[in-house]
């Protein structure tokens, strides 16, 4: 990108995917881990290995909540090893790529 | 038959005549749930209440019946769906389920018909309808626990599952509005239930009919899964609340020894299947089992057949037995 | 005026006062649409329950009003549109459909007050509301085509859309809504319908005021687009309304000879523009035209102008007209 | 005591017991919010009928004693919170704004138990409750200023924050909506209000039942963070609430000189504490304090003391006070 | 990323936004193309060649929903092969990009 | 990625999130700086430099919204240079990162 270097920073986009009561653990994970910053959609749905999760169905109401967060790759590395054995449990996935943080004045990453 | 035009049955049809004409009617998702919570705590307080005039210690063999219909009706229809229909053992364990346990809104519909028709009942019943979720939930777990052991398959970690299973039957939302409901309805003044009357029992019948509208639009929907469902599963589903039913009357009329309208409504809880307790549960307690069986079964088969030729059937019948007398 | 005064009027200016002072009162989306659902079914059951008295066969000549309105109102707002104002071709064809048809919230608060000074009115106008969605939608369809053939444009592939829009316009939720339960109050007995009455009659009133903040607050977050439309736009959503008045005033008196109760309805009907059924419709079947358009003049112009200041006038002139005898 | 089994504190307790043996019982975020809007504008209508009967120029002691309580109230809760609990400044002042201000559902509560006790009471209160939250926004900003200065810390540019909080003060949605449905209930003509009471005063009681059961679950939720809060805030969440009560029992049974309904009415006003349109105002004034402080006090503590113990005791010694006369 | 290739692995990411009424066959196009693994989230709005979709409009209400699914590279396109010529037909658009899956016990991709 | 060059076109995917208030003028501003596209999620949640904000609390809420655009390169330079001076205003943060553009009859970017 042509922008100059003190617009953006390399960072790491993790995108995680849980049941949405498991939320309120993941995120608390994600505080111990020390991550300053991130973003959550609830009442999402989805497929996976444990079928299919419709958050509008009308007997059986499964919902999913979708977190996005962005921080350095050392963070995110200690994000995904600590996230990786209960990522199941919790249900879901989660992804990792390479993004630009774009430089604010508050940097919560 | 005049009882179909009870508004409450009329407005099912209505929802499900939309449905099936693919209208774009749609009631938001929140306005169900904040109609079940109305309906739920309303029905609570209504009994509650009638338990004023009723010894509760006179409760016994109704908590007895429940217990019974709780446990038995689902090990029948274990039975006849791996006997008769060669499901496999899991899915027939999440369905059977589904069967011990009872659908407030057919309850409600029953309560609605016998109401328009100024015919009285017992104030057990409400009780029966509290507790009935609870053993049917725990009936299901030992069914699939049983399930996997002759399969033979690996008993894939369910020690805290369960646990967590049992404290849900008796913590669920539900079961617990209903519950604390009677307890409230018992213990309130006159003059103060006089005050919350015209909010849950004044208005009660009109937002139930928006209820059954909306019960309509979704038994509709499931009309569409009958295929992937297959022909024994739905006969299964208009079988088995009759065989139910049989039962529900029989001990309604010998061994409680209810009124006509007490005896109808004992059927009903007998013949109806649940669509809020228990698919959820089994969906954590037998991940394997498909949903849509057990789903469109209450919903889309059982539930419909209940409120438009079960509810004004049984109660011809209970009047007929009572005539016997 | 006194019948300002009508609590339903005062909330609707309570929603739009807090718009305009920028308050941040906010009604939960949800809100209004299980308001909305409740609204016209009420209306329908009531509806259905005048029949009772009134021969359905002399329904007819309201129904061919409707029809009238439906298709003639729409043809004098395209032509006023296009030859007046300059308005494009396929603008004027989505803002002249939705002049065919009717406010449901309009004819509601005409209603109230209505009931509010104890005037009686008709059965038959609130089939016309339930009809006159329909011609409307078809009718903007037609302006629609003739639109793109003047100015010569592809014809894009809208055989598919055609059939999709004309079952939309007779499957719609609202219009299937205010029909069914015409039906259901039409049929069910009066001890049943005793029953629902307080839900469904008792509270109307009070739940009419609820929707009516909600619309104020709407009404006045467009006023703020009023520059984006123009003055000739605002214009003419004040003077159709009054166009469409005259004839509803003379149709009500003259052809179908109403009592004055019956002729402000009617006058409501045909002075009143859509904003439930109408707007999706034209949205698919005339996507170049601009959306902001359309919702402005009917929530933002006509709707208030008839709330405030038409209700009451044509409530007056129907009066005059009836003393003239 | 007998005055607890009044319906609306049972359904308190049912969604707090609901929430502490963690029970699933969830009411829709909408729900909530709809009720609040229905409530505000019922309790406004019948606090605007009240004024028909009493002259609104005796509200101007009233009106006197909201501002004092406004003011006052957050000043001796600040001075307790740095003097005594050593709490940082900035959360002091928004922990103290909040007791200026009063808690809606606490004092329907109140009505609810006069009511259920046919005790009457004046006008004048529903007056104090629109105006209190004001009062005690803008102290919350002076207190904060204030910390601030005594902090030595920079004040960052809250020009713009300041103006749009006294704005704020005013268009608040609640408060608006509770002003001008007492006005709307002051004009409109008996008539018109016997068609809407039966939605906001007949239905009233059960629907703050409702009301009463979330709020106890949203209280229970909170219990859980006592201990991020510690001893001595949760002890400040109920002596707080006694002082204001004193102040509150003076003022209006010495000052005031209303009946033992006004007197409980204006004592549950000053020793409640808003969770309405306070926080929110606080958290953009002061993002430097934490919410978690001021919620749980608000929620979990002063509410349920109020709604518990609270209510009945202020009328108890209501009565006692009118008894020496 | 100085992570272990036993953690990560090399995948893409499908990002598909329609009109939330073609939600369902979307995802039923996704199925019958082999997916095993999807999240989506309703009551989207956006801008795009059929100017806005406002989601809570009072008279106007269009909801689009958001689709989100990792796959392996073929299966990526094969689902953009079925879905281009039916992209327009449901609206929306599709964003393909790089990320990495974190190794988890089950695999839904 | 296999495809052929005339299924994809390479694009930049912004993401931002904003307070929800503040969507209208994000959007507004986006619109005058010439994008033809974006999709927008509300009801969002997140942490970041201002502490939590949870849109389901009970006296407190606070909601985000996310808002993700694809554009080219330039276009999504005069993005960012138009958004920085007033992102933390508006609350939030900005990544940038590399996707394709799945080529369809309309193009909304
Ligand atoms: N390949 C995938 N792409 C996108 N989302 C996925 C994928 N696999 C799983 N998910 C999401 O993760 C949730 C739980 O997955 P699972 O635990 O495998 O059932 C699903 O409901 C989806 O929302
Ligand atoms: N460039 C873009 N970036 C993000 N979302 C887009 C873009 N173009 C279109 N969309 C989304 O796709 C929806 C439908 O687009 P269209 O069919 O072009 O009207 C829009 O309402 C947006 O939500
Ligand atoms: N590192 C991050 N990753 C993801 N989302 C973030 C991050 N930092 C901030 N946010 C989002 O931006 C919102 C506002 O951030 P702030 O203005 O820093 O409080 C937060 O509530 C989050 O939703
Ligand atoms: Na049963
Ligand atoms: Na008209
Ligand atoms: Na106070």
């Amino acid at each position: 990108m042509i922008m100059r270097p003190d617009t953006l920073i390399r960072m790491k986009r993790i995108e995680i995917v849980v049941d949405e009561e498991a939320l309120g653990d993941l995120l608390g994970l994600c505080r111990t881990a020390g991550v300053r910053g991130y973003t959550f959609i609830k009442h999402a749905g989805g497929l996976g290995s444990r079928g299919e999760r419709l958050p509008d169905d009308y007997a059986l109401e499964e919902k999913n909540a979708v977190v996005i967060l962005a921080c350095e790759e050392q963070q995110a590395e200690r994000i995904v090893t600590a996230l990786r054995p209960r990522l199941k449990e919790w249900g879901g996935m989660c992804l990792v790529s390479d993004c630009d943080w774009v430089i604010g004045p508050a940097a919560s990453y | 038959m005049s009882s179909l035009l009870v508004p409450a049955i009329l407005f099912f049809a209505l929802g499900m005549f939309a449905c099936l004409i693919k209208s774009d009617l749609k009631f938001p998702p929140d306005m169900h749930k904040m109609i079940v919570i109305y309906l739920l705590i309303g029905i609570g307080l209504h009994g509650g209440r009638a338990f004023i005039n009723s010894p509760i210690g006179d409760a016994m063999p109704a908590v007895l019946a429940a217990f019974g219909f709780g446990i038995g009706l689902p090990i029948i229809a274990y039975i006849i769906l791996r006997g008769v229909g060669k499901i496999d053992p899991l899915n027939s364990a999440a369905i059977a389920a589904h069967y011990g346990s009872v659908s407030a809104g057919t309850y409600m519909t029953a309560v609605a018909m016998l109401n328009s028709m100024n015919v009285t009942y017992e104030a057990y019943p409400v009780i029966m309808l509290a507790i009935m979720e609870s053993p049917a939930i725990m009936i299901g777990l030992v069914l699939a626990g049983y399930s996997r052991k002759i399969m033979g398959g690996a008993q894939k970690g369910e020690k805290g599952m369960y646990s967590h299973l049992i404290r849900e039957a008796f913590t669920n939302g539900s079961i617990l509005l209903l519950f604390l409901s009677m307890g409230i309805g018992y213990v309130v003044s006159e003059p103060s239930y006089k005050k919350i009357e015209p909010f849950f029992e004044g208005i009660f019948m009109g937002a139930l009919c928006i209820f059954l509208c909306d019960m309509g639009m979704e038994a509709g929907k499931r009309i569409s899964e009958f295929k992937t469902v297959g022909v024994f599963l739905v006969l299964f589903g208009i079988v088995m609340p009759i065989i139910g039913a049989t039962f529900g009357m029989l001990v309604g009329h010998y061994y409680l020894q209810y009124s006509v309208g007490g005896v109808t409504l004992v059927t009903v809880l007998a013949a109806s299947c649940s669509y809020i307790a228990v698919p959820p549960a089994m969906r954590l307690a037998i991940p394997e089992a498909n949903p849509s069986f057990y789903l469109t079964l209450s919903l889309g088969v059982t539930f419909p057949f209940n409120i438009v030729i079960g509810v004004p059937t049984y109660y011809a019948i209970a009047q007929h037995l009572a005539g016997q007398g």
